[in-house]
């Protein structure tokens, strides 16, 4: 059963224009998406799944278990940080093991929509409020990351990091908290989830409006973006030599043990089958967009191209074309059908 | 008059701009989407869609008088989040 | 009842939008669109709106009320620009109170078109020729603003901004005339309404198939590009410092004086509901694209910050958040259902 | 009927978007499609066709009769650049001449698509396959026009070229090759044929959710792209004084002569109308991307501005405009009915 | 020789390229989309999408002899429509 | 130390970038969709949707010493594929 899941999610449309991609770097093709057109897909894809999401949660309501596995979500992106900078500690310093985990701690949205892509060719259900779950888990991983940089960092270094410019670690804190919950990816999923809710409450007629835009659009532009994330992703596989084995195990490792954390969250919780995968996939994955930027501004002294490209160039592809189908062999192993 | 170019990623830039004008320049001009290899790395346009970006490229014209103060505000920076500047000589056209 | 519509303005997808954008800023998010994609979307509204205008025209024909609330929309667009000029010219020079009252004789693209989706929500009906009249406004206001411009000029000035650099003021009318008929966004406009005509006349097979794409995908496009639009209209509310109470109080009076007489007008013309309140919208909108664009060519003395900040900053928000929804209240109370 | 052939044609929405790019630069608007635009709609169709023709190829088959017709489009992408070269050499240069007819020989992928638009709207069938050889068709000219450069130049050039940077001829075949099979729209389009193949034979559940991207925002996605080629176009036809009657003459000759030949194969292959009139199209057009971009690389030496202002200034709207009624009416003049 | 940076707004980037040519310049380079603040204030990319656009910078490398007819053919333009011009010296490579 | 001006097709950019490293440069940057006109005539970003792009301006700060050095890796490139160089004098900030 579990290869004919993997062969089903390798020859669908979403992965195969990855692979596109990913081809036409190894081959030499002078193929490129120019900016800022992946942005555009990007940014829309934010929206869509954001809006919809909201929709679906308003249809849902907030319910005891649609709270408890949005908190159990969050915990997981405060703990993955955790656990995970003490692993990385072992090899690295502590600026790029705190912001190698707060990437591991937060989500990678387009894994997630591919997996829910995979979901609706399967046919399994899976609830709305999964993408709350997934707007809340990217915050929380900055502050932790932030907070265990600063921790080890030399004493006399956190005082300069603070005083520099501004004058006062107060002021720090206010531009580390903007970048965790103001980012334009965060602010634009949460801004489209609450849109969504309140249209689908309050003016329902807008709905079938939105959805040629937001849901019909969705699976051809997912296509087209995997397209330019399996070049970009081809591209970050060069600064892997620089990587070293230490990092390129814990990339491909870290998706599996995290998503068995979050298969046995789940049962704990109760989830369905699609709200299963998509939670392990939430936990699996690692953020190459939030991350990164808010990371860049507040941990200057990590080396961006390190926690890029574990995140971009190995944990990304490793989920989208290994490790869905895996985790949905898990699930249906492990979760009985609705 | 001297002309600063200064290299820097995009994602400092409003703290930079603001530099710039706090040490009394009255003008400077900015390149978005700049591309290059540093002491740090090669940055591409890559990363652009992920909010991370690329470089800037800011030019300042000013007085010769301030260039002591805008190399005072800029390095610090350019130090802490990497970057380049140069200074060169010109005249107004 | 007219709080109600407030609200269901208020709620629906495209205010929101434009709120999540405004509110961006303010709370200093770095969410932006990043150039030129607010033009892809700019371009594909004035094509779709153009195209569906043209298609409908095509289908009601032009009658003689179509001809004269078209007639009377280009002459409002000649005459906001006066009296807009008398008035600004109590506080102003010459140049700045041309090119705000040339703002105000034309019209704003975007407001027009969330009129259209509000009475879509409403379900009131309007008609494809007032995409005529709206074309057909943003030309006049900037010939009559670079009129008074010219004429407030002191003498020996005037003459030479037009020898400068081409010897001669023949020369300088060609520009003016190219900037008020084909700049790029009256230029589309009038090309996709006389394209969406034709095609409606003789190829009526091609409307189906342009229907997912001007017709299926514009509320969401509308949506994505009012994100935009607010993120831009709060960047310009910093300008508003440099502008004064006296041009703020003018961007907030304007629309709603102007939309009077547009009711005024209405009612003389016997228009339906729906088209009276486009009808209204036009007169009370500013432009914030074509006629900024040919003013910083066609009138270099006045700032550009004045005029955009008003129309783009105060007087779009104003319209698209409490007019649209005042305006039609007013056409309820004063003119009869169908 | 051939008047009303060409009718149809130049009041179809595509062509007159078309005309009204042209129409901007010819009066002078400032109208503009911003870069990276164009490429996104450019790369938008190359994957929508590719993935559609792919589609119906799994649905066909690759018979004897597809094998033959993919065959002889890519035999005409060879001999059509040998005898254009040595027409061209009658006057120009064998760097000039080599470059284009290597253009010649190759395909313009928007005529093609232009051309199944106007199948699609007379509904007249065509084949998937056709795709295929549209796909085959660009690389080959691009090597017979390298290797024609190679042959006319002088002993001593033909060496530095090869050695200058690299110090071998043999690399630089690698680099013909790669321009050649893996320029970026070249790329592409097989990468979407060939996954529109897989997904219809594999995980046609897909199919349908691509529908809307691929399918149904195409002849809307097309005008846009028509509008911004007009544009392109027309300011390519200011580089034809530079050009001279020659080539002016041969970018309005070539066009008919070689949709004739692909007539005449047409009929010995036994091909049905659609399929007929799209290789005429595939024979007719000229490549403005995949050759220029392979050219300027690999014959430096060529003029740019006289392949492309020949290709895209002169041969792509006569083909769009005159060409494609044209070659319809003598394919119902010669090839039977279904 | 001279090399002449101007910056100044696209929508007068036309008039400008036309009066460099008419001065006698051999060539010239166009950056657009560029920002930045000068004396009649900020200029951001948020109204690219309005056709007002944003800065463009114009580079202009010039024999030394040239640069009094560029001056002359280019001071006026910038007057009249705002922007600034800076001279300084560079060799060919 | 130098800088270093290259206005070139983007077509070429990869292969000017890598002679620039091989050259012994430390860093570079460059800003494409750079349009203009020059000895071979005028570059449009027009053509930008086909792959052939505009025109792409390199910028190099050297050392005094590896001027030479940079001449000879650049100028065959320049003079093969059309493109021009200039060079100036700047100092570090
Ligand atoms: N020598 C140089 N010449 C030109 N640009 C440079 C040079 N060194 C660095 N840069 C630019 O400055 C950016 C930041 O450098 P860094 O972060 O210090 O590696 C690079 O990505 C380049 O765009
Ligand atoms: N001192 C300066 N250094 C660099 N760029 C400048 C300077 N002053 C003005 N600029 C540029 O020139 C543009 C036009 O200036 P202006 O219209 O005169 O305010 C500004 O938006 C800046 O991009
Ligand atoms: N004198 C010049 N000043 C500034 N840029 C130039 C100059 N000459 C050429 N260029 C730039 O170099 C590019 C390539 O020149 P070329 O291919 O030699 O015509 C041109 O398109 C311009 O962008
Ligand atoms: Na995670
Ligand atoms: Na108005
Ligand atoms: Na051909």
């Amino acid at each position: 059963m579990q290869s004919s899941l993997v062969l089903q999610n390798l020859l669908s449309a979403p992965v195969l224009f990855f692979f596109l991609g990913i081809l036409g770097v190894l081959v030499g093709s002078d193929l490129e998406i120019p900016s800022p057109l992946p942005k555009l897909f990007s940014l829309y894809l934010l929206l869509a799944i954001g809006f919809k999401g909201g929709m679906e949660l308003a249809h849902s309501g907030l319910g005891p278990q649609v709270l408890l596995t949005i908190g159990a979500a969050v915990l997981m992106s405060l703990l993955v940080p955790l656990t995970s900078f003490l692993f990385l500690r072992l090899r690295l310093d502590g600026y790029n093991a705190a912001a190698i985990a707060a990437s591991y701690g937060s989500i990678s949205a387009v894994t997630f929509i591919t997996a829910e892509s995979f979901l609706n060719v399967l046919e399994v259900n899976f609830d709305g409020f999964m993408v709350a779950a997934l707007a809340l888990m990217e915050s929380p991983a900055i502050v932790v990351g932030v907070i265990l940089a600063r921790l080890s960092a030399p004493a006399e270094e956190a005082e300069t990091a603070g005083e520099a410019e501004d004058g006062g670690g107060s002021l720090r804190w206010r531009e580390i908290l903007q970048e965790a919950f103001l980012n334009g990816s965060v602010y634009l999923l949460i801004g489209s989830l609450v849109i969504g809710y309140v249209v689908a409450a309050y003016s329902p007629a807008g709905l079938e409006k939105m959805d040629p835009f937001t849901e019909k659009l969705f699976y051809g532009a997912l296509c087209f973006f995997l397209l330019d994330m399996g070049i970009v992703a081809a591209q970050r596989l060069r600064d892997l030599r620089q990587t070293g084995a230490f990092l390129i195990g814990f990339s491909l490792l870290a998706p599996p043990v995290h998503a068995l954390v979050g298969l046995l969250v789940s049962v704990l919780l109760g989830l369905s089958q699609g709200n299963t995968l998509l939670f392990m996939v939430l936990c699996a994955s690692a953020s190459y967009i939030a991350v990164p930027a808010a990371m860049r501004m507040t941990v200057p002294q990590a080396n961006p191209s390190l926690y890029i490209s574990t995140a971009l160039g190995l944990t990304f592809p490793f989920n989208v074309v290994v490790g869905i189908p895996l985790y949905m062999a898990l699930t249906r192993h492990f979760i009985p059908v609705g | 008059m001297k002309r600063i170019d200064l290299f820097l990623s995009e994602r400092e830039l409003n703290r930079v701009c603001k530099a710039i004008t706090a040490a009394g320049a009255k003008g400077y001009s900015v390149m978005r989407h700049v591309t290059g290899m540093g002491p740090s790395g090669e940055i591409s346009e890559g990363m652009d869609f992920s909010g991370l970006g690329a470089n800037a490229h800011v030019i300042v014209f000013v007085e010769d008088a301030l260039l002591v103060a805008m190399g005072k505000a800029l390095r610090p920076l350019l130090k802490r989040y990497g970057g380049v500047g140069f200074v060169s000589s010109a005249e107004p056209l």
